[in-house]
């Protein structure tokens, strides 16, 4: 693992997905409830408590609440998220007294595909009855992804990935434009924000289309237009992304390197 | 109501689990059932219903063995790995035969195992709207309408399996079983189910639960069999971690058909029953 | 989500608790939150809808203090000992005032909170059939058919107190709660409601959850009050037994208005706030 | 408290409460499980665990799941119930999981009247609005009453007690006869067995109607009759209850003494 330099100047080497991490990471406010998955949701709600929030409270669907793992579990049953959990509970109850009883901030989904409204897939790639790619499917995503007060949904941007047309919906954004949440009856805001390799996109306020908001540090528009199978929408205040600080890329680099050898060194500073 | 004697897990398995059963054995990435999955492989059980809400490595190797005709579920992956190959090879290329899939949300499938043991046809959530699961239940989710608000919300159908199977810690001799640590949906399971099959890690005088433990009474469940290490390579809290690298190693065995079958030889059918 | 002070009784009461509000004291005859409603008493609330299993002594206090427009209830006795005479009194004589009654069983104002805090408008048991609470429960009973098999259920509507007040042994300082033994349905209230108080036995450095436990995270109880022996004369699993001869000395007291009315003056009125 | 002589011939002096303690106690088989309020029916479920029923599996609506009390119960919350339980859960799941899910073999239920059909009233003497007694409701006794495998009744038989037509239904038994429980979908049996201080009563197989079917000894049939608000129908093998044995009496009255001064004296032969 290459030693980052000390100074947080914007020109660290850092990997594409270290941004997107760091990205996703930095959306997660203090003192906020965080539904996570494993995976990169589970790194960047990780890096986030070891960093700048370090009272975000993890969820996991397994029943842990306020987990605060020392190193990064290996799958949500972990027993590390039971052992540091402020209370675990059933999984009957975390989906009905906790996520579906609204009690939960942000809840963070990836997918193997998203369109501009923010549906996703993660469930088939072709059609169902004889699929090219049979993929997981919908594990706690439809109901986070209804329930929660707002989404992050964090997954690599390219032609492949942001489409046109989902193969499945696995998972509601805003459906097909304005009032479909309600229509349906989701009770939560859907995705506010989108975190990829390439940049951040929020739903536009009035047509709920996804918006290129900003772009991570060497990457262009035009990049971003490319890795997107629909005519991407840029904001009007399009930004670049601050690059990942030293000790952003610090904490990140021995917390992904926690899962790989079993080290438990990452006490958050609390 | 009966009181559970300790047995062996080859006579639990052949006396609660027939060919055509649904059967759900569950434990939620923690305390899987791999033993009894092994057991039921050995027996050449067929046409079983797998219920499950995370198939996980336990129903690839059932459903690669020849014993699935019907998925009941909400997300099938090798968790933290990729993807369950054998899975994948039966429902898109219908190796070692088709399996039909009755597929769920973890909230859904959740609240029908929910309705299953409070003895309830049907429980009521928010969930599946706008998903195209709705055409992928069979009919096990509909609408129902709240008579006090007029609201419109969804309505899953109880799961009731003929048998589940679940692992825990601790049995004590008279059969009352305890389990910690992710407690999952096991409880809900058990109740939900006809029969039940317990494994445990250790058999002990006296249970003495700890912080959030499940306990359950030994006249809910059929049969308890002690079974050391029987979720190896998942998790049992305050017995053995994740063996991750076999979860890692499963990708690479359960590509190959060949590779694959080659495992289930030795390491299942060629095994003597625990 | 806001983190939880600990602070006074009377400050917390003050802020939580307003003339009209809906407010559920819980605690299934153990850990029954007296102080909290004696400092209600006292700070003189009007018409409130006071919802609860068990109205027990201390809603019998709130009553006849004349702090209750209504009352949601399933089952109003003196444990053990009889009746509750100034419930009798003001349904019977509406002294000191009338009292609306919704009246249910426990099974139906359980699900009533478990509706309330699983977001749900309703839930769905078999409850009430055949009984003469059908034209009890106000607008809060009625039938719901199962989509799958036709069959006709019960389904109650969901309870969302304005605040609910609990009991508990312990709170860590940042203002998480346990508490343990028989936990009834105070996790339920708590998550049904807009805003919750809890007062403890204790506060301690680290919460230690014991086998059974309930935690609540601080981020869903608005305040937790220090308060030892708060639940007084009820039991608290580790600290105190029930006070049985005053279970019994309330049949005495609370039989006559006079007494009662001297007893509320001297015992909670006059007394300084917890 | 007298002790009695210790032959359990018949002749011993016992109060009717306790003849009919006994005879509930005895109607409870070994290894059953049975669901109790405090009182009579809690004390007659203690007898029987301390007697011929030592794996009876007692469940209080308080959560408490094979409580093995040491001394009677001050009240369903009775710390004694949870710490000597095989498992204590929340009041949502014992009436969800373990009463509605048809896990219980026999209810225990008292009333303050009953009809011919079994059916009970808790709740009201009088109009509701205006009542003579207000009683204290139905607490649990509906969903008992519907979900047991079967119900026991026990209460003192009088004319003030069973009454040609209940002031309010709190419980259902057969309703107004023979199908109503299927037509009201209550999975139980309903009510098999009453038990009075005068006697034992069940349901006619066809009518569903209370039939006497055993007089305590000393009592005569014009007793029950006289004691009864309706024309009582007596079994033509009406049976005469054998008299409480010497070791019934002691062990009742060792438990009755135990909750009035709280002495923990009772342990069950197992």
């Amino acid at each position: 693992m290459p030693a980052p330099s000390p100074d947080g100047d914007g020109t660290l080497p850092f990997t594409t997905d270290e941004m997107m991490t760091v990205a996703a990471a930095r959306a997660l406010g203090d003192g906020r409830s965080c539904f996570v998955g494993i995976g990169l949701p589970s790194t960047a709600a990780n890096l986030a408590r070891a960093t700048h929030a370090p009272s975000l409270v993890l969820v996991y669907e397994s029943g842990t609440i306020g987990a605060k793992p020392n190193r990064l579990p290996l799958s949500i049953g972990d027993g590390e998220l039971a052992e540091t959990a402020d209370a675990v509970v059933s999984v009957p109850e975390i989906f009905n007294y906790w996520l579906q009883g609204g009690r939960i901030d942000v809840g963070m989904l990836g997918a193997a595909q998203i369109d501009r409204y923010g549906n996703l897939n993660t469930t088939v790639i072709g059609d169902y009855d004889s699929p090219a790619v049979r993929l997981p499917g919908s594990g706690g995503a439809p109901e986070i992804g209804g329930s929660c007060r707002s989404v992050m949904v964090v997954l690599r941007q390219s032609t492949r990935t942001f489409v046109p047309s989902l193969d499945f919906v696995s998972t509601v954004g805003f459906g097909s434009g304005p009032g479909d949440r309600q229509r349906l009856g989701l009770t939560g805001a859907g995705p506010t924000l989108v975190v990829t390799d390439l940049g951040t996109l929020r739903p536009d306020p009035v047509t709920c289309e996804l918006v290129l908001t900003s772009v991570h540090p060497g990457v262009t528009v035009e990049d971003a237009r490319d890795a997107c199978g629909w005519a991407l929408a840029v904001s009007p205040s399009l930004g670049t992304t601050p690059a990942p600080t030293a000790q952003e890329l610090a904490v990140l680099r021995t917390l992904v390197g926690s899962q790989d050898d079993g080290v438990r060194s990452v006490a958050p500073p609390r | 109501m009966s009181t559970t004697a300790l047995r062996p897990l080859a006579d639990a398995v052949s006396e609660l689990v027939s060919d055509g059963d649904c059967v759900s054995l569950e434990g939620f990435t923690h305390l899987i059932p791999f033993a009894a999955a092994h057991e039921v492989i050995r027996q050449g059980r067929r046409d079983l219903t797998l219920v499950r809400l995370t198939p996980d490595l336990v129903y690839d190797q059932l459903i690669g063995a020849g014993c699935a005709r019907r998925l009941v579920f909400s997300w099938a992956g090798n968790p933290g790995v990729g993807s369950l190959h054998r899975f994948r090879d039966a429902v898109e290329h219908g190796w070692p035969a088709p399996l039909e899939l009755e597929e769920h949300s973890h909230a859904g499938l959740t609240n029908a195992y929910v309705a299953g043991a409070s003895g309830l046809p049907f429980a009521v959530l928010r969930g599946y709207a706008g998903t195209g699961l709705d055409g992928r239940t069979g009919t096990a989710v509909a609408t129902v309408t709240c008579p006090f608000t007029g609201e419109r919300l969804t309505a899953v159908r109880a799961v009731r399996p003929d048998v589940a199977v679940i692992h825990a810690q601790h049995a004590d001799r008279s059969g009352n079983v305890a389990l910690w640590g992710i407690t999952g949906v096991q409880k809900e399971a058990v109740l939900a189910a006809r029969r039940s099959l317990v494994t445990v890690e250790e058999v002990v005088d006296e249970l003495r639960p700890g912080p959030g433990a499940v306990v359950l009474p030994s006249w809910v469940v059929s049969a308890v069999s002690l079974v050391p290490g029987g979720c190896h390579p998942s998790y049992a809290a305050g017995y053995s971690e994740r063996d991750n690298q076999f979860y890692e190693r499963w990708d690479a065995i359960s590509r190959s058909r060949e590779r694959f079958t080659a495992w289930i030889d030795e390491h299942v059918l060629a095994m003597a029953p625990s």
